[in-house]
């Protein structure tokens, strides 16, 4: 067993529309290890979702994952076929999502929902679930448990949803669990406590969270180790310390100088001119180079690639591993 | 949930008066008068007899009146007698209607079993070959009268390949009993059923399509996925589940069709259905028999909507019933 | 497969428009009056001998026929589209099909037989008293019920007393609105008088009914009206005929056959009666009449799932039947006729010109045949063909209306209606529109509608048609009254002295709200005739009064004869011995039918 | 077609601007994509195209009757034969698909106005309006079709002229239909009534019609587009039925229903096809179109369909 849980090695998932090919993952690596968190950044288009989807292999029509491996626990999941798939999904990799508000079945009590994964994978009988859910559901911090059970999603609050969502995932007690973007459709009060619940999780089931944000404060706040991804590519891979103390590539520096912080009283928000370039349209060079205030001529017609300049630290960027060497 | 069916129950009294109301006045402003169409051309009787049998009937006295005197019956359970058959009409309605709703019975289990199925994988395999051919099939259904759709499988079946009956319910002079019977019927109810079926599966494929093409987009479909159900289920447990509620209206809406008859297909295929008692007692402006039926028919529709509105609950926790 | 047929169904349409829009325009080549003539003519002509002379039309018997293989081969089954109501009882009879099993089960005092004499049937005679108003029968003593009671005197006054009942609503009440006590009888509720002076049960097998006014055609309320029904069975109190209505399907008859099996909407079964009095017995052992469709009926009979066909006049269905091989056809001139009848009292039809006008405008003849494709003739006086008052020298005196444009714009000129320069004819401001009222009956009408519009335009007649279904167009012409120029309708007669129909129809008497005199027309000449013609007892001199009355109305012309057809019926050529005309048909003639194995 | 310059400078030109699609030019890209939706559309504006031409594009009268020729098979001055009076057919049906479609479209019309009125208001608001709105719904859902049909054609028989009785017939098919889509439009907003979105929208302080006719109505476009395509074949079937009832349009006026009613017997079936195949295969093609048409506006319109 290698000593990573999940190795990406050069994964392609391109979407093939009558428009032409998007590659809305082009090129992806990336490794996790057990119990860890690994954070992946981006603004939204840059392939995140994507990215969880393909691991998952459930991306939709008319996108397929043409190239590469995903090494889960020394397996490559792009080999398993659709029923091995389906014992892993939920069982050792499952998933939570954006908006809770739609992301359980109206018509199903909440109870049932959990009890529904439980069965398929620990093939409990109804009671044993039930009582299973009860038990996570007071785990994910939902008081009246028993009560909750056998509410209705409409029944309850957008947070208490996202708490639901992550009871089931972790129901089967996974070994990793990916998020995309658990807290961004709930308010600040309530993404503190579902952050804090994950935590709280990861140390009690030792689940490793494969977390996708567009928000550098979770990150901060939640990752172990950082990717950060634009356009499909990751542009820079490192411990979440490294990260930011010595953000190297001119994309990550630009993020990291819009996070509005307290101590700084200018008033407007830096933030990176232009605009994410047209997926059809994508620059022959590096795909930042555009909007890349250091970029040099070779950044127009070469693309960079991902080189170590710092243990653990990767970047892919002419000027930025120049600079270091 | 028993208060709310009660309230709405109480709630129908009225609106059943005042269908009462409106029937009776457009029955009777329907030019013709029924002694005149009973007695028929050059019936030779004269005019003061004729005055004399409409006094008998009340149909000489004014229409609020008339109105009043057929309230009173129809409380005491009296449908009056039909003038066409000069009988009792709940003696001439029970001859015959029980005939439709076996044919409509079985249109209705065929018509739901064949296109929820065929929808729902028209919805998942959208534009895909099946789907097109069901989306063509089906319009084919509704495009074609049904009594030339009815005609076009007689000659074709009945009359060049002889293998169904031309028309009516059971062989004339038959003595069959028992399953022999039985199997008589069946033969003659083959062709009306493909007419009344693939008449109505135009709407119904195209409704179940259309909600599960709702459905299948909806956010909880992909986290089922994601929670390794297999694709069958996540299709015909949780998408089906929430498609079911429009299809639910459908099922309301069908209950009045059991047993209103299709007048032109029982009329092409001489089954001895409700729907042409019906349509010669307009025709022959045979008030009881028609006020009956429609009565009838109001009340099962009424029925139908009331069992629309408990399904929508049942099926969409959603709904409150208020 | 599916993209396949889509592309054909694209190219069908391209083709379509191309072939459209590359075409040149055509002018419409030959002229439109002329040609109708010689067609008219080449298809009547065939179509008249085959009228004429040959009654029935033999088939070949070695063509195979599906009927000897059919399960119920002994059995005789006649398809009818009618439609059964049950009511088998002769009181509350009221439809064609009911009426074929009323005559199976049950008899009548007297009937007309297939030349049109009066036979008798339960009465082995008949004398009428000095006065002509008393009517005495003397029954025959051997007839018996299917129960095996004697039929006596007092069944036939209780049949009689059944239509007279005070709550009696069916359709025979004229029979006996005519004797003496009617009225007094039919107004008593309280059931205090027990029978009508006018019926008087004499001994257990004679019975005498006297009238008001003595005259001839009083017979014809015996002739095959009311078939009589046994008081043991069907007995009611004064007044309550529900009791009567509540057995109206249940049969206890004396006729030829009983009832077997009723299925309301599909089938009536019966079988032979045993205790059949008459001298002649039935031969065919079960007879069934089965509901059909217009459209289906032809299949069945040609499937051999049916053996007859009464009344037939599609020519297309003549058709088909022709091609099986194993069709009988029996040709009868029918016993009445189609007809457009004018509102003599409404503007402009009130003037008898403008009526003759439109006669003559329109081309009846070419309607005929090419409908009837020759199987029917037009009339000029509203008779039935086979009314023994319709006499060969009477049809030679009569003007005939045959289509004469020119003469009908003469006629049209001469009542004061100018052409304008639009082509319609105008009178003092008003343009000369006819409207029509008609019943929706699609195939014939709509070939009528078409030629008609056609026609009276060339004339300068603006045509209105208004379509309704049959009991508006009813309440229209018996109760409103106005509103119309013309209205269509068929009538038959089930009698050769229609003195009665005809006075009911069009004496003046009868132009009041409810009465049968539709055509509002009022001519003294024409009353006193038809007051005489119901009157005269001697045959001689009433045929003098048909012909007078005939050629009056010939010349007044308030209805427009569309056509006196003839009927076909379509026998399974398996059945044997048979001979029909319009007033006899299989249902009077079964005993003398059988089926050939 | 443009040429090949032109198309590479509005890339060009498109790359820059950022691409800004309005509402219809989405949909109607999205129309594009489905082959049979565009079918359906270029087929049934052929057919009326054909039926508005007809004047020019045939040389014979309606209604000429021409007894020479009666019962003629297709031939060149014929496209599509004669019938039983010699009239040309192809005229007949050319004019037969003005009424039929005319009947078609309005009494749809008629039912969706009535329709979303009804479902929409008493949907939205509920309480005690959705149950008298409902309850006339029912009351006008219960009467029945035929005795109206024959108690209005009679009383208006001969004071209406043909033409306004063929409205008179439509308004009727239209008005006893549209309970059925009020319903469905009901449903469906009592479940769209509770989502967020709707919050919004009171939050931004819209005002009730808005919110009903600007936001709500057009998420249950889906049923409302469904229901409007089969309306429309519905309405030409109730048409055709009433001819076979005799009540329908009024020979010698042809529609596509009732000349196929009056070509259905067995003689004709059998032996001129071109009397029953035309009319019924026009019925066909319009019904088809029109609900293909349908199908693809659907998808097309529905935001999320393609995501």
């Amino acid at each position: 067993m290698s000593e990573f849980l999940l190795d990406v090695k050069n994964v392609k998932t391109h979407f093939f529309t009558d428009k032409g090919v998007v590659k809305a993952v082009d090129g992806v690596d990336f490794k996790i290890k057990k119990g860890e968190t690994l954070g992946i950044v981006g603004e939204s288009g840059s392939g995140k979702s994507v990215t969880s989807m393909s691991v998952m292999q459930l991306v939709e029509e008319p996108g397929k994952t043409i190239e590469g491996a995903i090494k889960f626990k020394g397996e490559d999941l792009l080999q398993k076929t659709t029923e091995e798939m389906q014992t892993i999904r939920g069982n050792e990799i499952s998933m939570i999502f954006q908006e809770p508000m739609t992301s359980l079945n109206p018509v199903f009590k909440v109870g049932e929902q959990i009890m529904e994964v439980l069965m398929l994978h620990q093939d409990m009988s109804r009671e044993e679930a039930k009582n299973k859910a009860i038990e996570m559901l007071k785990i994910v911090g939902i008081p009246r448990a028993e009560r909750v059970v056998d509410d209705y999603p409409h029944q309850l609050s957008g947070g208490m949803r996202q708490r639901v969502m992550i009871a089931m995932a972790l129901a089967c007690e996974p070994s990793l669990l990916i998020a995309d973007e658990p807290t961004t459709a709930l308010d600040v009060t309530i993404q503190a406590q579902i952050l804090q619940l994950m935590n709280e999780l990861k140390k009690k089931l030792g689940t490793a969270i494969m977390l996708i944000t567009h928000d550098l404060g979770v990150v901060a706040q939640m990752a172990d180790h950082v990717i950060v991804m634009y356009c499909g590519k990751v542009v820079e891979d490192a411990p979440v310390e490294e990260l930011f103390e010595n953000p190297s590539h001119p994309y990550t520096k630009g993020l990291m100088k819009s996070i509005p912080s307290l101590d700084d009283d200018k008033r407007r928000l830096d933030s990176i001119e232009g605009m994410v370039p047209h997926p059809l349209r994508l620059p022959k060079g590096c795909y930042f180079e555009p909007r890349c205030p250091y970029a040099i001529e070779k950044c127009k017609t070469h693309k960079p690639e991902l080189k170590e300049i710092a243990s653990g630290h990767k970047v892919s960027c002419f000027v930025a591993t120049e600079e270091v060497r | 949930m028993l208060k709310y069916i009660l309230r709405r129950l109480l709630q129908m009294i009225p609106v059943i008066l005042i269908i009462s109301m409106l029937l009776f006045i457009l029955v009777q402003a329907m030019p013709g008068d029924p002694i005149q169409a009973y007695l028929g051309v050059n019936s030779k009787v004269n005019p003061e007899v004729k005055e004399r049998i409409k006094a008998k009937l009340g149909l000489d006295k004014p229409i609020h009146i008339q109105y009043i005197m057929w309230l009173k019956r129809m409380l005491t359970g009296d449908f009056g007698e039909s003038i066409e058959y000069k009988r009792p009409v709940s003696e001439v309605i029970s001859q015959f209607i029980w005939n439709t709703f076996l044919l409509n019975i079985v249109v209705f289990i065929l018509a739901f079993g064949i296109s929820i199925p065929v929808g729902i994988i028209c919805a998942v395999k959208k534009y895909s070959r099946t789907d097109n051919f069901w989306t063509v099939f089906s319009l084919i259904g509704i495009s074609m009268p049904s009594f030339f759709f009815g005609l076009l499988l007689i000659f074709g079946f009945a009359v060049n390949l002889k293998i169904f009956p031309i028309s009516g319910m059971i062989t004339a002079g038959s003595r069959y009993t028992g399953l022999a019977y039985a199997l008589d019927v069946a033969k003659h109810m083959v062709l009306p059923t493909i007419v009344l079926t693939i008449g109505s599966l135009a709407s119904l494929v195209r409704y179940v399509r259309n909600s599960m093409l709702e459905v299948i987009k909806q956010d909880y479909i992909r986290t089922a996925r994601s929670k390794g159900l297999s694709e069958k289920v996540v299709i015909y447990r949780h998408a089906f589940r929430n498609a079911l509620i429009p299809i639910v209206t459908l099922i309301g809406i069908w209950i009045p069709t059991l047993f209103t008859g299709a007048i032109i297909t029982e009329r092409v295929f001489v089954w001895p259905g409700i729907g042409r008692v019906l349509y010669h007692g307009v025709i022959m402006r045979d008030y009881n028999i028609v006020m009956t039926l429609n009565m009838f028919f109001a009340i099962l529709m009424l029925m139908g909507n009331l069992l629309q509105d408990i399904g929508y609950a049942l099926v969409d926790p959603r709904v409150k019933v208020e | 497969m599916f993209k396949r047929s889509l592309v054909f169904l694209l190219v069908f349409c391209l083709i379509f428009t191309l072939a459209l829009s590359g075409c040149s325009k055509e002018t419409n080549s030959d002229s439109q009056g002329s040609g109708e003539k010689q067609v008219a003519d080449q298809i009547s002509e065939a179509g008249q001998q085959d009228a004429q002379n040959v009654k029935k039309q033999e088939s070949d018997s070695t063509v195979p026929n599906p009927a000897k293989t059919r399960d119920s081969s002994n059995t005789f089954i006649v398809g009818d589209s009618g439609g059964f109501k049950g009511q088998f009882i002769s009181a509350y009879n009221s439809s064609v099909t009911d009426a074929y099993v009323m005559r199976l089960c049950f008899s009548p005092l007297l009937r007309y037989n297939n030349k049109g004499e009066i036979e008798n049937v339960v009465a082995k005679s008949y004398e009428v008293s000095e006065d002509h108003k008393t009517f005495t029968f003397h029954l025959r003593d051997d007839v018996k019920f299917s129960d095996g009671t004697p039929l006596t005197a007092k069944d036939v006054a209780f049949t009689y007393h059944t239509v007279a009942d005070p709550s009696y609503d069916g359709r025979h009440i004229a029979v006996v609105q005519d004797i003496v006590g009617f009225d007094e009888y039919n107004k008593d509720k309280e059931g205090k008088i027990k029978f009508m002076e006018g019926i008087k049960v004499i001994d257990d097998y004679t019975i005498s009914f006297t009238f008001k006014e003595a005259l001839r055609i009083n017979i014809e309320n015996f002739i095959g009206q009311l078939y009589i029904m046994p008081e043991h069975f069907y007995g009611f109190e004064k007044g309550h005929t529900e009791e009567l209505k509540a057995k109206q399907h249940e049969i206890l008859g004396s006729g030829p056959y009983k009832l077997v099996k009723f299925e309301p909407g599909q089938f009536v079964e019966m079988e032979i009666n045993e205790n059949y009095f008459g001298d002649k017995k039935p031969q065919i052992p079960r007879v069934i009449i089965k509901q059909t469709e217009d459209s289906t009926q032809t299949e069945e009979l040609v499937a051999g799932q049916i053996d007859m066909i009464a009344g037939e006049i599609d020519p297309d269905k003549l058709e088909i039947a022709k091609e099986a091989g194993f069709i009988d056809f029996y040709k009868y001139p029918r016993s009445g006729y189609g007809y457009l009848k004018f509102n003599c009292q409404e503007e402009p039809t009130n003037d008898k010109n403008v009526r003759k006008a439109l006669v003559y405008g329109f081309n009846r003849k070419a309607f005929v045949d090419t409908f009837f494709k020759g199987l029917a003739k037009t009339q000029d006086v509203p008779i039935n063909q086979v009314a023994w008052g319709y006499t060969k020298e009477l049809q030679e005196k009569l003007t005939s209306y045959d289509y004469n444009p020119e003469k009908a714009a003469e006629l049209l000129e001469q009542a004061g209606w100018k052409l304008g320069d639009d082509g319609y004819r105008y009178k003092d401001g008003k343009k000369l529109t006819i409207h029509i009222a008609s019943i929706a009956e699609a195939e014939m009408w709509e070939m009528v509608a078409g030629l008609m519009a056609e026609n009276y335009k060339q004339i300068g007649v603006e045509l209105e048609i208004s379509m309704m279904d049959f009991n508006s167009l009813l309440t229209k012409v018996y109760d409103e009254r106005e509103g119309f120029n013309m209205y269509s309708m068929a009538v038959n007669f089930y009698t050769p002295d229609p003195a009665q129909d005809l006075y009911s129809n069009w004496h003046s008497k009868f132009d009041i709200q409810g009465g049968d005199n539709t055509a509002r027309f009022r001519n003294d000449k024409n009353d006193e005739l038809l007051v005489e013609l119901r009157k005269e007892f001697d045959l001689d001199k009433a045929k003098k009064l048909y012909e007078e009355w005939a050629l009056n109305i010939n010349d007044e012309m308030p209805i427009l004869i569309l056509y006196a057809n003839l009927y076909t019926d379509l026998v399974n050529n398996r059945v044997k011995g048979y001979n029909p005309t319009a007033i006899y048909n299989w249902s009077h003639d079964i005993v003398n039918m059988y089926i050939e194995e | 077609m443009k040429s090949e310059a032109i198309k590479k400078a509005d890339a060009q030109k498109k790359n820059e601007e950022q691409e800004v699609v309005g509402l219809w030019e989405m949909v109607w890209a999205n129309f594009k994509k489905n082959k049979l939706a565009v079918f359906g559309l270029i087929a049934i504006s052929i057919l009326i195209l054909l039926v508005i031409l007809a004047p020019i594009i045939t040389p014979y009268e309606r209604d000429a009757v021409d007894l020479l020729n009666a019962e003629q098979p297709p031939s060149m001055s014929h496209w599509l034969g004669t019938d039983e009076l010699g009239r040309d057919y192809f005229t007949r049906i050319l004019y037969g698909g003005r009424i039929s479609l005319k009947v078609g479209l309005f009494s749809v019309g008629v039912s969706l106005v009535l329709g979303i009125l009804f479902g929409g208001v008493s949907g939205f608001y509920g309480g005690w309006i959705d149950n008298i709105l409902m309850r006339i719904a029912e009351i006008i859902y219960s009467f029945p079709f035929l005795p109206l049909a024959i108690t209005l054609s009679a009383i208006l028989g001969t004071k209406v002229s043909t033409e306004n009785k063929m409205y008179m017939v439509m308004v009727i098919i239209g008005v006893l239909r549209f309970p059925g889509l009020a319903r469905m439009i009901r449903g469906q907003i009592l479940t769209l009534r509770e989502q967020e979105f709707m919050q919004a929208a009171t939050a931004l302080g819209l005002s009730d019609s808005r919110k009903i006719f600007r936001h709500l109505i057009p998420n249950t476009f889906a049923y409302i587009i469904v229901n409007a395509t089969l309306g429309v074949a519905g309405a030409i079937m109730s048409e055709s039925a009433l001819s076979f009832l005799g009540l329908g349009v009024v020979p010698p006026i042809p529609t596509w229903g009732n000349m196929v009613t009056y070509a259905t017997r067995s003689y004709v079936l059998k032996n001129m096809p071109w009397l029953w195949i035309p009319p019924g295969f026009c019925i066909f093609i319009a019904v088809m179109s029109i609900n293909l048409m349908g199908d693809g506006l659907r998808d097309a319109v529905d935001p999320k369909s393609n995501r």
